[in-house]
């Protein structure tokens, strides 16, 4: 593998006792960097604590956590839907937290995100609601076709491009759903629970549709409570626990090994 | 940009028709209100030119000295009439004043006891038109000040109650159309608003893969638009089929009134459209911002 | 049965208050509503007692012959006055005729002429009142016939005439009426399903967990129609605001009307909450139908 | 177990080749009985076919199937909130497709009904929530507050019956929706992947909640793509697939184990 180099500097910029001024300088060939990260909601709630983080491009990592560990809350300040209360969130080199508004689009395009709740249009076919994501970001429409039918192909929905999602199993809408995150060639996905929703043998499916995702160079950061699926992968782990990374190891199973 | 434009227009349309019923409602609503306010806006027309020629026909009238000479009183005449406050001055001799007496009575259907005076009884008269029936100068004092001049009627007075009725029905109406106009304004967004609630996911989405925000606003605001334009077209459809038979009864009792209906029309066609595609897009505006403000 | 009464009026309150900008936008909508629909209401009022007014005026006018004896006249009043179309026969003499006529004159501030008349040039007349102005039976006819009445005024045609104007004036006003009704309705309805839309889990977990269609309900229709009543309140307050300045302005100009101010502001009152709180439950009722319908 | 008598007779009746002339008895002593029970939505998809199940007083039924098999659909026809298009679906002896529709609030109050994503109202605390239950049909209000008070303690709340859920843990939440589900004294518990949402620890958490409920004698229906939960706690396994019952057993596992 050649990030692991890469990747070996992550680690060791993780290990960094907390506390320490910030560095200068982001940790290259990082997609991602978190530093001293601390999220309050208006209301008070503390969801996010001092978090330091690193994803180098191309890898895979599994964020796990009790319920109100703060998970989706990392993942909302990765997308750019809340704003760190103080430190930096850095995705692909950009200070998410010092971007004008009229920009976030722009960063949002360099991720693909994918819900639990897979957020399809009902009255969109799959086609088409793979095609909106490009059509209303101002892709020429010669340019639109193509680029669906590709992504259909690589999710494997070619023949279900025409039914709508009502139509389709749970996991066949998910896909329908990565389709879309994956049309405009983002850097990084981003999943919240993808699996949540699905029964064990289409978390599989999903699961190693993401992985052959990321074996074509696409970093991917998801968000689990499927304890079965991150403790067999055995991919990197990123524990939370009240708002605090208490685990981030390679390698590792949902649980801690010790 | 082209393209952005074709892509927004399009959707605007799908938006239209996919949500017809919501559509349709806020057009009706648009439609509702807008004859509404053209209604507004003839009655306070015509009260205005109503108001006008009330305005018009004030005038001083200076009652001429029995026998006094004609030089004289054409002195006066020009005098008065180069005065800056003065429009216009007219001498109606006794003769003409007899004769426009029998005349209006006439018009009125009224008994003429004048056929039975041996003798005319009315004087002859200066009458005196106001470039601006609110400023009059010394013009009064100027005429009473003449010898060849019996009386000057106290016409100030008069003017002055009819100006105050008449600002004031103005200002009124000026205000029930301003108030008509924020009803309208409302109520219209609140409509807009309710369709674009109702498509508060597609948004969602829309914000997610990262459409910029000239993306996401436009197409509701071209939608806000095309209520606005068809409600305005509905709404002069209905104007121009009801304005025949309503003008035919109304021409015959206001036909005094120096309405000009073509013009009338053009103001109102531009009033309706300006103000329908206005309020669509401020609607639109005005829902879509608070999703794109989060 | 009153746990649920009290339950529903204290979760109507609750839910009011819960969403306060949706609720106070649906007052000030229904306010709006109501202040147009008063103002189309006194409007109408205002005509109608005018179209009243004209409507009484016109009478059946019988110029006397020069020199009948009184005798005869008397015999012709009594006669016309027991037809039952006949409201009531008024005999004025030639010399009541001048001194009303001079008296008009003067009213309207014009030149009295009949000071330079010798002789009273006005015949005496019998001037007659229909029940029904629409009603004339023979009245006319009967007059013409008799030997002592020189000539009968025709003010059939002008009756006709101006019946015509007033009943068209009247169905026009309660046809405009009608459709303000009807888009105050239609917007209030909107208005207060946004309010509904906005709570739309909470019905969804109200269903859920068994409460009857009852319960989930009547709180909403108290809530409009507290939306109704607050928005009465305001308007009537506004209106008692406004009520006095402008009373004082119309009075001056219009107490040739026989306006009952009294009657009127209770007719307005009833109507005002009437309509408030009418339109508050229909918009509630239809806008939680839909979700109890599922 | 007082209810294998019951169970076996249950049993045999699911086993009845289906096409049979439907029994004119209910069952005895089963709270819920599905006969022949088709159901097609409205769009030509048809989610249930055939479907016989019959559920004794007290039973714990976990529903599990791959997605789309009409599990939710099942739970659907059940809460009556779609309408079965063939057969009958009798809860307590009522058939609910020919129940008159202002009956059926009376009948959702047997049941108690817990979702995945806790439906809670976010602007009430957690004791406002589940009183909300009792005020809105109609309890007496000095009956509201002893009832809800026992239902917090059952399910552990009792300390946090003044926060609102957004201050709560997903678990916490879901125990809040378990309480309110409770809170009138339902006969049947009907769950639909109520640990869809929630990490293992919380999960395992919650299925010890509604053993303990059903230990108290309310049967409980859950759906379900737990595997792990389902294959360690042994209770009986409904298993749906395309709409049909391809497996309905005791003491069994997720998968299919011969
Ligand atoms: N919008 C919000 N306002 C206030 N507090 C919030 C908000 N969203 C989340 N929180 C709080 O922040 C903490 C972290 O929540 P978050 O949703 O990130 O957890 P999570 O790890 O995703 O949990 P789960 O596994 O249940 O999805 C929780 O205590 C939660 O109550
Ligand atoms: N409202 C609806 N209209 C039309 N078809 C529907 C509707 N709801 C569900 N279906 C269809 O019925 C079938 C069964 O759906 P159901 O939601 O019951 O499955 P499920 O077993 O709950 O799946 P999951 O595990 O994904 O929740 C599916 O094919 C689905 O597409
Ligand atoms: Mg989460
Ligand atoms: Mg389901």
């Amino acid at each position: 593998m050649t990030l692991a180099p890469l990747r070996a500097a992550a680690r060791s910029h993780r290990q960094r006792p907390v506390g320490l001024a910030p560095t200068e300088s982001p940790v290259d060939g990082a997609v991602l960097v978190l530093h001293d990260v601390t999220k309050a909601y208006p209301n008070g709630n503390v969801a996010l604590r001092d978090v330091d983080l690193v994803v180098p491009e191309g890898d895979f990592v599994f964020l796990v956590g009790p319920s109100g560990a703060g998970k989706s809350t990392l993942i909302k300040l990765i997308i750019r839907d809340e704003i760190a209360t103080t430190g930096a969130v850095i995705l692909d080199g950009q200070d998410l937290a010092r971007l004008a508004r009229r920009q976030v689009p722009k960063v949002r395009r360099k991720i693909g995100i994918i819900f639990q709740d897979f957020k399809l249009l009902p009255t969109k076919t799959v086609r088409e609601n793979v095609a909106f994501a490009l059509e209303v970001t101002g892709t020429p429409s010669r340019e639109i076709g193509p680029a669906v039918d590709r992504v259909l192909a690589l999710v494997g929905l070619t023949a279900q491009a025409r039914q709508l999602p009502g139509t389709l199993s749970g996991g066949e809408q998910q896909r329908t759903a990565i389709a879309r995150a994956l049309v405009h060639d983002p850097r990084m996905i981003i999943a919240d629970e993808p699996t949540g929703n699905l029964d064990p043998l289409i978390s599989w499916e999903i699961l190693q549709l993401l992985l052959r995702i990321n074996e074509l160079g696409v970093t991917v950061l998801m968000a689990t409570h499927n304890a079965e699926i991150v403790t067999a992968l055995r991919k990197r782990v990123v524990a939370l626990e009240d708002g605090r990374i208490i685990r981030d190891e390679e390698a590792a199973a949902y649980h801690r090994e010790d | 940009m082209i393209s952005f434009v074709v892509f927004s227009l399009r959707r605007a349309w799908q938006g239209f028709w996919r949500n017809a019923v919501m559509s349709l409602a806020a057009t009706a609503t648009m439609v509702f209100m807008l004859l509404l306010l053209s209604g507004f806006f003839v009655v306070l027309t015509g009260l205005n030119a109503g108001l006008e020629f009330v305005e018009q026909k004030v005038e001083i009238v200076a009652d001429v000295k029995d026998g006094a000479p004609t030089l004289a009183i054409e002195a006066v005449q020009a005098r008065v009439a180069a005065m800056p406050e003065v429009a216009s001055v007219e001498y109606v001799n006794a003769t003409e004043a007899l004769r426009r007496f029998q005349e209006r009575l006439k018009q009125q259907g009224r008994e003429d006891l004048t056929t039975a005076l041996d003798k005319n009884p009315l004087p002859g008269s200066l009458q005196v038109k106001l470039k601006d029936p609110k400023v009059f100068g010394n013009v009064v004092e100027s005429l009473r000040a003449d010898p060849s001049i019996e009386r000057v009627q106290e016409v100030k007075n008069l003017i002055d109650r009819v100006l105050t009725v008449t600002n004031l029905l103005r200002t009124g109406g000026v205000l029930v159309l301003a108030l008509v106009g924020i009803v309208v304004l409302f109520i219209i967004v609140n409509t807009i608003r309710l369709a674009v609630v109702a498509r508060a996911e597609e948004i969602e989405i829309m914000r997610l893969v990262g459409a910029s925000d000239a993306f996401i606003r436009w197409p509701f605001i071209f939608e806000g638009a095309l209520v606005g334009l068809i409600g305005a077209a509905i709404t002069l459809g209905l104007l121009a089929l009801g304005a025949e038979p309503l003008g035919r009864v109304m021409t015959g009792f206001f036909e005094v009134l120096p309405l000009q209906l073509g013009a009338l029309g053009r103001d109102l066609t531009i009033i309706v459209v300006a103000t329908g595609v206005g309020l669509g897009v401020l609607g639109s505006w005005v829902s879509v911002r608070s999703y794109l403000l989060k």
